[in-house]
């Protein structure tokens, strides 16, 4: 056991399941870095460095570099898993699905059923998410409701290190695709991560933090910041259970109505644009299935219904910032 | 290539069998007990069984929307393909999938893809497994005129030479994407020269003439097995019939129609083979009268089976959920 | 006036559209037809012959036939609206957005505002939803989620010829990206459709059906379903209120707010998977800002989270049939 | 093409205002005055002026994530541009879009993308707006050589054929997408011949002379307005520094940097004028000077400005909604 970061993790998970089984391979653009170029191959892995040294590792067959066709990457991915790899492919920011939807929606996803289930497609899409990286309308998104509707696809946001690691074994593992969406504001985030393999089975949210006042669900990246929100309202004497369900898909919806059971007060934290998000979803969910509990509106904290804005302070306003995060939690908790 | 007796026999069953199953196809959609859309491959038979005619069950193949004929050439069983087709229990895919889905991997046939150009970046990913397992296998993906303008069959292209891997990518060039002439849509002289451009052989074969393909396919083979890389192949055909079945086509002359039959692959395998004496129409119309009574026990079989059953709706999203 | 089919409507109105400026053109595959054929050029207009006879009038310049490539499709509308045009795009089945959808999200949908509000993209992109026609999982998704959650998009859904008229000439004329969703199951229906062109302004519900203990909400083809069920249910003596939203986004909130503030109870009638749906997103907004008024859980009533089946048995079992309509309807009525 | 002294001063200090620009931004971008990442164009600089030279306002482009350069050839200002890349008030695109979606549709720029790949069918559109309304005009889109792999790509230039729309396919072939070589990527000889394989004219051209990009322009040029179709240039030529401002570039060895910067564009471009006695180094030099000051200048400004005013978050994501 040792501190490493949630890039580390990722790129540990990775290794040890490809030293496990031969079958698992990494492709993707610039994964291995460096092909038919002068000096170094395999040097940059991945534009955040994320599957640095495999390619030293496991060589050119099993670390392979793509050109800029991300339909015929996720192609080349659902086909060999059809036929019995277990690749693990990048679309390095989830941003570039919409060159690659098709392959993702229509066919992975869709294999097993319309097959009668009779094909079994293994298969994992890494990829970046979110805004705070001043990277614009097209490098900032999180897209998550995109692949949470789809039948077939099994959705991932890991938190933190721990996490990322146990879910991304568990991915590889996995009998089905699964998309695997690493949160890049918290590559550089530390925590003690087990040198060992282990899993964390899907749909089984973490507690991140025990609470009876109050409710926040959050995904991903806004863990922390609903973790640090909590910790603001604790002074106030307001005890606040944060859930983390780590997958949009399957969800844990008895971990969340539990939660509310508890607390009567819910807030969904989710950085999406409000229409159709994972915000709504568990909003709509908990108001079916948790309505005898509640005690006042479901508080959504989303993006606003705009792109991505460039600009540093635009985008801080954009996303659920801890102002609106603990507006929303107010505005809840003082609901009689 | 020479091919023995029992080959050109089992040629001619395979597009006889087709020509059988796609009439037949073509007929109970008619009388409605086809739900939904057919896009027959009546006239095409030349091409499916050429291509497939060496590939074991090892090989893969992905398909389009016009399938039926690759999903035969490729071994998958009639009466699993008339259930699926009817929507029926014990269909090849459950009746979950219909006409444009039919898979059967026990067969290496990927699937039918109701999507123009779904195919071939998945093609290309089993001719990654091909490469990486060392198998000496080899991986089709079969296209349309139309599917060759799609940008997803471009990568394919693309990314096959890049990875060397052993994709062959028959294009079937039968004149119409829908109901707009490749000679209006295909932008570039010929599909063959333009997938030569991506950096792989490719050539023009004449895809009524199942020798002419049987032959192109053994030179696609050949480098696809020695680990050499993709391969294309433009495999010019004429489609029979409209672009789904119950197309009036009015935008095709009737004497481009007569044409196309006038080239009937099975009449020319007939003529050429009788011709040189290697088989004779006894033995041809035997295999006809097999085929025929094969297919009317299939369509028998599947009119009579039941739909499948309701529990089955939530099952097989995934392996485990 | 006169009685049109749905199908007559919508190429009324695109006639209609393309005589009064000739700035509108229509694009796509099969919108003529028999382009390089031996025979007729002109005479499809489209694979379900909604575009036909445009041909005829106005000429391959403006009713102009394309590869199968769907990206260079929508980049070409979008091309030729920031520069003047006022094209409709067609896609024939929205189930291919898949290939197409970087154009769609990250490009139309998102110029006016990375480019600081000093571009326009007037285009609309036509296409068939829906299931019902056995059509199996690749021709018979509605998707409007997909679209929904999009900002910088407007998201239509007409559910009788009328409305498919005044909202299609709305969209034509309105200065942003549209995708107006015509559903293949209706394109046979019939109404009186006036001759002469109207507006049917966006993020304007109809009351397709005035009620007082219950409220459906319904998008496109949902909605004759729903007046069905309404109609049974009144001889229970059960008043139900169908609200129409005509268009997904903007969506009219006020008209089922006011709504469920008179009736107490709502369900949701969407054709989707669960999952980030509609559905779900009308209930959050509900069970947000109509919680007062709630006197019962808010029903959803989706499609499973499968696939869309092809067997006609299963499909039928897929879609929100009248049964599970109706179970909805009674569960609410009977909570107390 | 016979050049006056004006026009090569015009081109010169198209070529300076981008080197003095990106140099700049790569400074400031050290120096945490520029959010996020910045992909800059030195090197580039013949191929972006070259081609845009001879354009106006009405003709239109298609930029790319590494679009500074293509900006500043098609007029956009230098100090809205500033602006916008360090994420302030006044910006070309108000803040909201940053160094990958500048834009400026009353320059005929219609966009950097971030999209690789995203630009090319929006400038086929473009180039039908051209053709439709007969303006004489055209629509250029810029790619990168990884941009050439990428699906949405080959669909415009098929499109644009089948259209005989007047596009022009400019790929600045630098060598590289990102950090991998596009000897490896581009599986195809040549990206030039295989444009050309899908019915248009191409040509490959030295990018690094912005006389050889210039004239290979003028034959496209003269084609598109003429209404004859598209057309392809490989526009070779070299990136000076990473992919994006901080890439250590392990993957490219110390001569090969070497080498791309003896083969400086501006250096050519100043040997070959004044060895013609076209221009002096004073003339040369003069312009230079003139536009460090002003790039100075926007920097200034640029720093000096506010960030855009929250009240602007919500602000034209539609017309009207
Ligand atoms: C992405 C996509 N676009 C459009 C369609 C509609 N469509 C189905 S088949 C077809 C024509 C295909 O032509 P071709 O590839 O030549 O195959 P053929 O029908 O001639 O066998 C079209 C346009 C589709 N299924 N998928
Ligand atoms: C669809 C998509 N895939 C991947 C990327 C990430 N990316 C940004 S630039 C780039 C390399 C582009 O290479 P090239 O087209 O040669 O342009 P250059 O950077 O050399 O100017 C990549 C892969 C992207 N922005 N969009
Ligand atoms: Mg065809
Ligand atoms: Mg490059």
């Amino acid at each position: 056991m040792a501190r490493k970061s949630y890039r580390q993790a990722i790129n540990e998970a990775l290794r040890q399941e490809m030293r496990r089984d031969s079958k698992v391979i990494v492709i993707g653009e610039d994964v291995a870095g460096g092909q038919g170029a002068s000096g170094e191959t395999g040097g940059v892995g991945g534009v955040f460095g994320v599957t640095g040294g495999l390619y030293k590792e496991f060589g050119p067959e099993r670390v392979i570099d793509t050109p800029i066709s991300e339909s015929a990457i996720i192609g080349a991915a659902s086909g060999a898993a059809l036929t019995g790899m277990r690749p693990v492919a990048e679309i390095m920011f989830v941003d570039f699905v919409g060159v690659c939807f098709d392959q993702i929606y229509n066919q992975a996803a869709k294999f097993r059923y319309m097959f009668g289930g009779k094909a079994k497609t293994p298969m994992v899409i890494r990829t970046m998410i979110g805004a705070g990286f001043r990277a614009g309308a097209q490098h900032s998104q999180t897209l998550h409701p995109l692949f949470t509707m789809i039948p077939g696809l099994k959705v991932v946001m890991p938190s933190n290190a721990y996490d990322a690691k146990g879910l991304l074994i568990n991915a590889i593992r996995d009998d089905d695709p699964v998309i695997f969406m690493e949160s890049k504001v918290l590559y550089d985030t530390e925590m003690e991560v087990p040198d060992e393999a282990y899993r964390i089975a899907f749909g089984e949210a973490n507690i991140a933090r025990e609470g009876k006042d109050l409710t926040f669900v959050a995904f991903g990246p806004m863990v922390p910041r609903a973790l640090a929100v909590a910790e603001v309202l604790a002074k106030d004497g307001v005890s606040v259970e944060v859930i983390d369900p780590r997958t949009t898909s399957p969800l844990d919806e008895d971990a969340i109505l539990d939660s509310v059971g508890k607390t009567g007060r819910l807030v969904v934290i989710d950085e999406s644009p409000p229409r159709c998000s994972l915000a709504a979803d568990v909003a709509a969910m908990v108001a079916s299935k948790g309505f005898r509990s509640l005690k006042a509106p479901i508080g959504q904290v989303t993006c606003p219904h705009t792109p991505v804005p460039f600009a540093p302070n635009l985008e801080d306003e954009f996303l659920p910032n801890p102002r609106r995060i603990e507006e929303a939690a107010r505005a809840a908790l003082s609901w009689r | 290539m020479q091919l023995s007796r029992d080959d050109l026999k089992r040629a001619y069953r395979g597009m006889s069998t087709i020509r059988a199953f796609e009439e037949r196809v073509d007929k109970e959609f008619a009388l409605g007990n086809i739900p939904g859309f057919a896009h027959v491959y009546l006239g095409q038979e030349a091409s499916g069984i050429g291509v497939c005619f060496d590939l074991s069950d090892e090989d893969q193949i992905g398909s389009t929307h016009r399938g039926h004929g690759h999903c035969i050439a490729k071994g998958c069983d009639v009466k699993g393909m008339m259930l699926e087709i009817m929507g029926k229990a014990g269909g090849l895919c459950g009746g979950k999938g219909g006409s444009m889905h039919i898979a059967d991997m026990s067969k290496g046939m990927l699937g039918a893809n109701a999507i123009v150009g779904g195919s071939p970046p998945i093609a290309v990913g089993a001719a990654l497994t091909q490469k990486l397992l060392k198998t000496g296998k080899v991986a089709v993906a079969f296209s349309g005129d139309g599917a060759s303008n799609q940008g997803t069959t471009f990568e394919a292209l693309n990314m096959a030479v890049v990875l060397g891997v052993p994709a062959i990518f028959a294009f079937e060039n039968n004149g119409y994407g829908e109901h707009t002439a490749a000679s209006y849509a295909v932008g570039a002289p010929s599909i063959a020269e333009r997938a030569k451009s991506f950096g792989m052989p490719a050539e023009v074969v004449d895809g009524s003439d199942f020798f002419a393909v049987h032959d192109a396919m053994g030179r696609a083979l050949e480098r696809g097995r020695a680990g050499e890389g993709p391969y294309a192949l433009e495999i010019v055909c004429s489609r029979f019939l409209g672009h789904f079945v119950g197309d009036p086509q009015a935008y095709r002359l009737p004497e481009e129609l007569a044409q196309a039959r006038a080239n009937d692959p099975l009449a020319r395998f007939r003529t050429k083979v009788t011709e040189a004496s290697l088989l004779d129409d006894a033995d041809l119309n035997a295999i006809d009268a097999e085929v025929l009574a094969q297919i009317e026990e299939a369509v028998a079989l599947a009119i009579a089976a039941p739909r499948p059953d309701l529990s089955t709706l939530e099952q097989d999203v995934y392996v485990r959920y």
